[in-house]
């Protein structure tokens, strides 16, 4: 005999506005099984989560239907607060009569009516609920951290210092990541690899982290807790532990002119390289691609020949590895838009016209001017520069609406840095807004203003092209008489807008975790959970989620590394048991399902196997499907699947569902 | 071939000339043009600044005239009119509501789906594909290419490609033989609108085109927008007082390069019209190839 | 059946140690009928044309059958391609199967799902199945069809013969039995009849081998095959990218696999 | 028909869909009320029996929905959804079902004004439509079956009633 108890929730006035919660209430209590049935203001407060558990033991309720916002939203709290009552937490299940309902639809009686029409059909499946416990399954306390920019360096040491295992990935010959190209950093102008280069040689010496460098993830099964990663080590082609670093070969390397990818393409590499001076490791590889050897079928050979310590091979092959790990911390970062993108600044012609990246490198004291500031073209010292913000960032038409939110400090830190290099010159910024919202951001920028003397200019830039040697960057400046400015410029620096990277999308899906229409990865909520996904055991950190600035990226670096160590606070995980089971019943037909196995390839994970039913003897008697519940996500497309409903799923069976969808009773 | 032809108020006036060369071309290639009947003014320039049922209804009109005439093609070679008639269409085919009532006041029922042309989508798929066998006088002058602000702009309604930076007309006449030059004012303002107001500011603008162009050496500009032409031609002596300076390179419609291109005589193609003075190049043209100059 | 299979059948009783043949035969109203042989005593010879032939493998799935362990099976085409997906379904265990399929004087032997390949590539049928009253009531409107199919319908009375004699209906508990929840309704009511044969057409897709027992066997004599024809064509048609080793189209996708009807 | 309501059932999956009619909701984006919807886990878990249930207990109209290709939650869900459909549908055809009742959608969590528009679309499409009278006339016909089980209340219509 059912005993349901309902609970009708006003959320204040977000449900009652629209939905006569009490006729409601009235209603629900003469469908037949409900007992109890009470609408109250709140109910996820704690004295409407009183309410419920005092109507479970005064009543002896044995089902409970919440009817108030979305499951997604509140259903472990109501199911918590059976489950403190005495209730089988599964027995309670929720009406979602405010964002399917009260907020869609206008005041009046159709209203109210399909508030009681959702929630009666609710009764009816809670009817069908079944106690369930909750599975246990082992946590593996091993965490992999995708990206060895400064988010994935501080995850990786944080969960390390806690005392767990770390595999790095990076997909580079060096961590690092963008931090390491930047010359200083705003607001306080330390040199961004003198803070960042100890961090790098910290986790390569960690006892706690293993580095898989020049290495991508090539895919990832199972399950928070129970991961298991494939990735692949790229051929370095020189053995990292034999090899002293002592740089013979690639300075005798014969193939010079190769686009330094650390320097912005600024200067030229070799084929065998390290990507920079302070690369960790600091050992070098050789890009295929380019490599004589490679490219023209053996010939040359020369670093090998040269290499004192033999340390060079060109047999090795990309190796395959598998990993067992608990939880993965994704931090892919980003990438910039180049100044090809941008037609009405001449389409990347210009080789003046450079990106904020370039300027980083133009500035650094290890870049390729050693921290001068020449232009590309000529290596002349620019003597007017004119900084452009929001370059495709903001801009609906180029597909880019939103803000790439650290272009407006680096470009008041780049202009900062040119007048501190060269007092004589004139520097120029276009910009729509400023957005310093930081810890010493305004600061900092009324410093590049008032004290610097940077000419700020409100208003965008529709054009640049070149005359007599000058860059001609036309704009309009928007304050006072919204006049057309044309500045006559050495030298233009486009803070170009922060894009996800180009393989972010099927990074996603090998993680099976969800991107946004920028693809970016998505958080599984963007208050409350921001470094979560919508899959467990996966995190995100830096600006694989968003753009980000440094100190940002490291607080979620960090987070990350929380919840990662949260996780393996639990040598066991309790898994909500949503899972898929074959039935089983009386000899001699022991389960209805006849075996015919064809719901093996339907699992996405390869939770479904073949079970031998055996008698005492020891003879198969039986073959049947079997569903691995650590394994099972609980999705039921084999549910679906199953011919003669061998399969059902918990929290979602058969008899729930036709039930449910019976009572829709039209 | 038919295709319905709206000329407009420039192309029966001040630019004879494009309507001449523009006719003569597509003769040559076996493409009748068939002016619409009983067209109207498209409103461009002064309607949509003072009244935005009649900046519709007029250019609708034209619309649904063509569609009850039974084209499926419309020509609009005034980029002010391709402008107006490619709004109005925009509007009407975003909001049926609208579209009934246009077509309630006008007593015509249309769709107003008709494909409509500009100069540069017609010349680009319609005449470009036959041609390639028919030049008889290469070009051989470095051109400038001018567009202007009406064939590309808003990108939204206009649907151009690279809008910042177009080059159909490069891709033409490079065809027809000509050297097209990377130059910066292709879509610069030339001052149409306020060529009667304020003629000193399309002075200078226009100026500021002429500059560019003779800075990177053009020998010729080519332009399809009648409104530029007359900017660009019309004003040359406000334009070298401006410069302090002589700049004497022809504007010339892209149909009468084309035109030239293809061998039909000078006097067809209207180019005795202009005010820059054309003659040596246009006879260097023609006679590089050994065909007598007619002109 | 002919002599050298019949010589075949006696051979493979008393060596291979083959205690059951399912072969066939003819009533007394010329309809073909399972005739079981259990000794040499029981070999018959008849004359069945070859496409006149039935598929018997249901008896196969039939525990009383079973246990003979050691079975030969007389058919045709239908039959090798009845076994070759009974075997890829897992079916079939234990069971030692003689195959023969008569040829003009002669026979052809099959006892593994290897030469029930090779014989059945040898014998390649068109993918898309053409079949005169599916062409028919494609034709129709949306409303005719329904009709005709309701016309059609009214005589089931859900005797379940179409299943039974279905060698791919092996389940040892169908859906149409089960209770909790009762899927299919019990009383022979339309919508309950229209659902039934809904979901043998949907269990079959992809799966059908398109013998046409279920038609043969129909006291009603509704044309079922044209359901199972018609989606055989449209999974051949829809998912053609496949390739042919997916056996079975409803369990596979295509990787960015788009759906046109899916907005 | 001016004064006909459809009945409408929405199918969705826990992920995509669903989140998205609660992005609606949290968006107070208006639909019309006359859709019901029923969370699933995964579209892959959508039966079709279930699909034919739906008509059974009354509906004018149902939609399918669950994640975009390539976004399901559990990686393939849909794409096995999508193929049922794909069978499910000819089956239906064939027969002469109106599966212009059956609007197959995608929506994601993020696109919760395309779930208002899907609803609103649908309804208009049913009004347009009328009552689906040539299935309910089979179910006329029906006994009101019980929805029997173990635990179920016996209050539920249960006796088989010839209508």
């Amino acid at each position: 005999m059912s005993r349901i108890g309902v609970f009708i929730c006003h959320c204040g006035e977000n449900i009652a506005s629209t939905v006569d919660c009490e006729s409601v209430a009235k209603s629900a209590s003469e469908i037949p099984g409900v007992s109890f049935s009470i609408d109250y203001k709140y109910m996820c407060s704690d004295p409407g989560q009183s309410k419920i558990k005092n109507a479970i033991i005064e009543h002896k309720l044995n089902g409970v239907v919440v009817a108030a916002c979305s499951p997604r939203m509140h259903e472990p709290t109501f199911r918590k607060a059976c489950a403190e009552a005495g209730l089988n937490p599964y027995l309670c299940e929720m009406a979602n009569i405010r964002e399917h309902c009260s907020w869609v639809h206008p005041k009046g009686e159709e209203t109210t009516f399909k508030a009681f029409e959702i929630l009666r059909m609710l009764v009816e499946k809670v009817k069908r609920n079944t106690k369930l416990l909750p599975i246990k399954v082992p946590v593996t306390k091993t965490a992999i951290v995708l990206g060895g920019g400064v988010a994935g360096i501080q995850a990786a040491l944080d969960i390390a210092n806690a005392g767990h295992k770390v595999l790095m990935i990076e997909k580079d010959p060096s961590i690092g990541g963008h931090m390491a190209m930047l010359s200083e950093t705003f607001p306080t102008l330390d040199c961004s690899q003198c803070i960042l280069t100890p961090r790098m040689v910290e986790v390569a010496q960690h006892p706690n982290i293993t580095l898989y460098n020049y290495a991508e993830l090539e895919s990832l099964d199972g399950f928070i807790g129970n991961f298991k990663a494939r990735i692949r080590l790229k051929a370095k082609s020189v053995d990292p532990k034999i090899c002293t670093a002592c740089g013979v070969c690639w300075s005798k390397c014969p193939v010079k002119k190769i686009p330094d990818e650390f320097n912005t393409g600024l200067s030229k590499r070799t084929a065998i390289y390290v990507p920079f001076p302070q690369a960790v490791p600091n050992k070098p590889v050789i890009d295929r691609t380019q490599c004589t050897y490679f490219v023209k079928n053996g010939k040359c050979g020369v670093c090998k020949k040269l290499c004192p310590a033999s340390a060079i091979d060109f047999e090795t092959k990309d190796e395959i590895i598998e990993v067992n790990a608990g939880a993965v911390v994704v931090a892919t970062g980003f990438e910039i838009k180049h100044t090809d993108f941008f037609p009405e600044y001449g389409y990347g012609r210009y080789k003046d016209v450079i990106d904020g990246l370039q300027f980083e490198r133009l500035a650094s004291a290890s870049g390729p001017t050693l921290g001068e500031i020449k232009r590309p073209s000529d290596g002349k010292v620019p003597e007017t520069i004119v900084f452009i913000a929001c370059a495709g960032s903001r801009d609906k038409a180029k597909g880019i609406e939103y803000c790439s939110k650290i272009c407006c400090m680096y470009t008041a830190k780049h202009a900062m840095l040119y007048k501190h290099k060269f007092h004589e010159g004139k520097a120029y910024v276009f910009y729509i807004d400023i957005r310093a919202n930081g810890k010493n951001y305004d600061e900092f920028v009324r410093r590049t203003i008032e004290e610097d003397d940077v000419n700020y200019i409100r208003g965008r830039v529709s054009r640049i092209y070149e005359s007599n040697g000058k860059l001609i960057v036309k704009g309009v400046d928007t304050l006072l008489n919204a006049q057309p400015v044309e500045i006559e410029a050495d030298m233009v620096v486009l803070a170009t807008a922060i894009v996800a990277n180009a393989d972010s999308e099927s990074v996603a899906q090998k993680l099976h975790i969800g991107y946004d229409k920028h693809h970016f990865l998505s958080e599984a909520h963007p208050k409350l959970r921001p470094v979560e996904t919508n899959t467990g055991g996966i995190f995100l950190a830096g600006a694989c989620q968003a753009p980000k600035d440094i100190p940002e990226s490291v607080s979620q670096g960090s987070a990350a590394a929380s919840k990662v160590t949260i996780l393996f606070s639990n040598d066991e995980l309790t898994r909500e048991p949503q899972v898929a089971f074959v039935n089983r019943t009386f000899p001699p037909q022991y389960s209805s399902c006849t075996g015919c196995l064809l719901c093996i390839p339907v699992c996405p994970y390869k939770a479904i196997e073949k079970e031998e039913i055996k008698n005492r003897n020891g003879e198969v008697v039986k073959t049947v499907a079997y569903v691995n519940g650590g394994l099972c996500q609980g999705c039921g497309t084999c549910v679906a699947f199953c011919r003669n409903k061998s399969i059902d799923i918990q929290g979602f069976t058969n008899e729930q569902m036709f039930t449910e969808v019976m009572a829709l009773n039209f | 071939m038919n295709i319905g032809f709206y000329p407009g108020c420039s192309l029966t006036g001040t630019s004879k000339e494009y309507n001449e060369s523009l006719v003569a071309v597509a003769t040559s290639c076996g493409i009748t043009l068939q002016e619409i009947g009983e067209w109207n003014c498209c409103g461009a320039s002064s309607a949509h600044a003072l009244n935005h049922e009649l900046a519709l209804l007029l250019p609708s009109r034209i619309l649904a005239l063509a569609e009850q005439q039974g084209f499926t093609e419309l020509l609009i070679p005034c980029a002010a009119c391709y402008s107006r008639i490619a709004t109005a269409q925009h509007q009407l085919l975003q909001d049926a509501k609208l579209l009934a009532e246009v077509s309630e006041i006008l007593k015509i029922k249309f769709t107003a789906t008709i494909k409509l042309f500009n100069p540069l989508k017609f010349l680009s798929e319609k005449i470009l594909p036959l041609i390639e066998d028919k030049i008889k006088n290469k070009l051989n002058l470095k051109v400038s290419c001018y567009y202007g602000c009406l064939l590309v702009r808003p990108p939204q309604i206009m649907k151009t490609e690279r809008f910042e930076d177009p080059v159909v007309m490069e891709n033409i006449l490079a065809k027809c033989g000509a050297y097209p030059i990377d130059w910066n004012f292709k879509t610069e303002c030339c001052g149409a609108s306020l060529s009667i107001a304020r003629g000193d500011i399309s002075s200078k603008l226009s100026m500021r085109i002429l500059r560019d162009a003779a800075d990177k050496k053009a020998e010729v500009v080519a332009v399809a927008c009648p409104m530029c032409h007359s900017n660009l031609d019309m004003r040359r002596p406000d334009i070298n007082s401006l410069l302090t300076a002589k700049i004497d390179i022809p504007v010339l419609f892209i149909t009468q390069l084309i035109g030239m291109a293809l061998g039909i005589p000078a006097e067809k193609l209207g180019l005795h019209r202009h005010f820059v003075k054309n003659d040596k190049m246009v006879s260097n043209v023609y006679s590089q190839n050994k065909v007598e100059c007619p002109a | 059946m002919n002599q050298k299979i019949n010589q075949h059948i006696a051979y493979l009783m008393k060596e291979k140690g083959v205690n059951l043949i399912i072969s066939q035969a003819k009533d007394s109203n010329g309809f073909v009928i399972p005739h079981f042989i259990l000794s040499e005593n029981d070999i018959i010879s008849s004359v069945i044309a070859i496409n006149e032939m039935r598929n018997f493998f249901a008896y196969l799935n039939k525990q009383e059958i079973k246990s003979f362990k050691s079975i030969g099976i007389v058919c045709n085409y239908f039959g090798v391609k009845t076994f070759f997906q009974l075997k890829f379904e897992n079916q079939l265990k234990d069971l030692e199967l003689f195959l023969l399929i008569p040829t003009d004087d002669d026979f052809i032997e099959i006892t593994s799902e290897k030469q029930a390949e090779d014989y059945l590539s040898g014998l390649k049928q068109s993918t898309i199945l053409v079949d005169e009253e599916l062409e028919n009531v494609k034709k129709m409107s949306m409303e005719e069809r329904w009709n005709y199919w309701m016309k059609t319908l009214e005589l089931c009375t859900k005797c379940y013969a179409c299943r039974a004699a279905c060698p791919m209906c092996y389940c040892s508990s169908c859906t149409t039995e089960c209770n909790i929840p009762q899927w299919i309704p019990v009383p022979a009511s339309l919508h309950g009849i229209f659902e039934w044969h809904v979901m043998r057409a949907m269990h079959l897709a992809g799966r059908c081998t398109e013998c046409d027992e279920c038609v043969k066997v129909c006291p009603a004599n509704i044309p079922l095959n044209i359901l199972n024809k018609g989606l055989h064509n449209k999974i051949s048609e829809a998912f053609s990218s496949d390739d042919s080793s997916i056996k079975y189209a409803l369990n596979f996708f295509q990787p960015d696999e788009k759906v046109d009807f899916i907005k | 028909m001016e004064d006909f309501e459809p009945k409408l059932a929405a199918f969705v999956c826990n992920w995509c869909t669903y989140a998205g009619a609660d992005l609606t909701g949290t968006s107070r984006m208006k639909y019309p009320s006359n859709v019901r919807i029923l969370r699933f886990p995964c579209t892959g878990r959508i039966d079709f029996m279930l699909v034919m249930k739906a008509f059974d207990s009354g509906v004018d109209g149902l939609i399918v929905s669950g994640c975009h290709p390539n976004d399901c939650h559990y990686t393939s869900g849909n794409f096995h959804a999508q193929r049922r459909w794909v069978v499910f549908k000819e089956v239906l055809d064939i027969m002469g079902f109106d599966t212009r009742r059956i609007f197959f959608t995608w929506v994601s969590a993020a696109e919760g004004a395309k779930w208002a528009k899907v609803v609103t679309d649908a309804v208009e499409e049913l009004k347009k439509l009328g009552p689906y009278s040539e299935f309910k006339k089979i179910l006329l016909k029906k006994l009101q079956f019980p929805l029997d089980n173990k635990t179920a209340d016996r209050e539920i219509k249960t006796e088989p009633v010839i209508s």
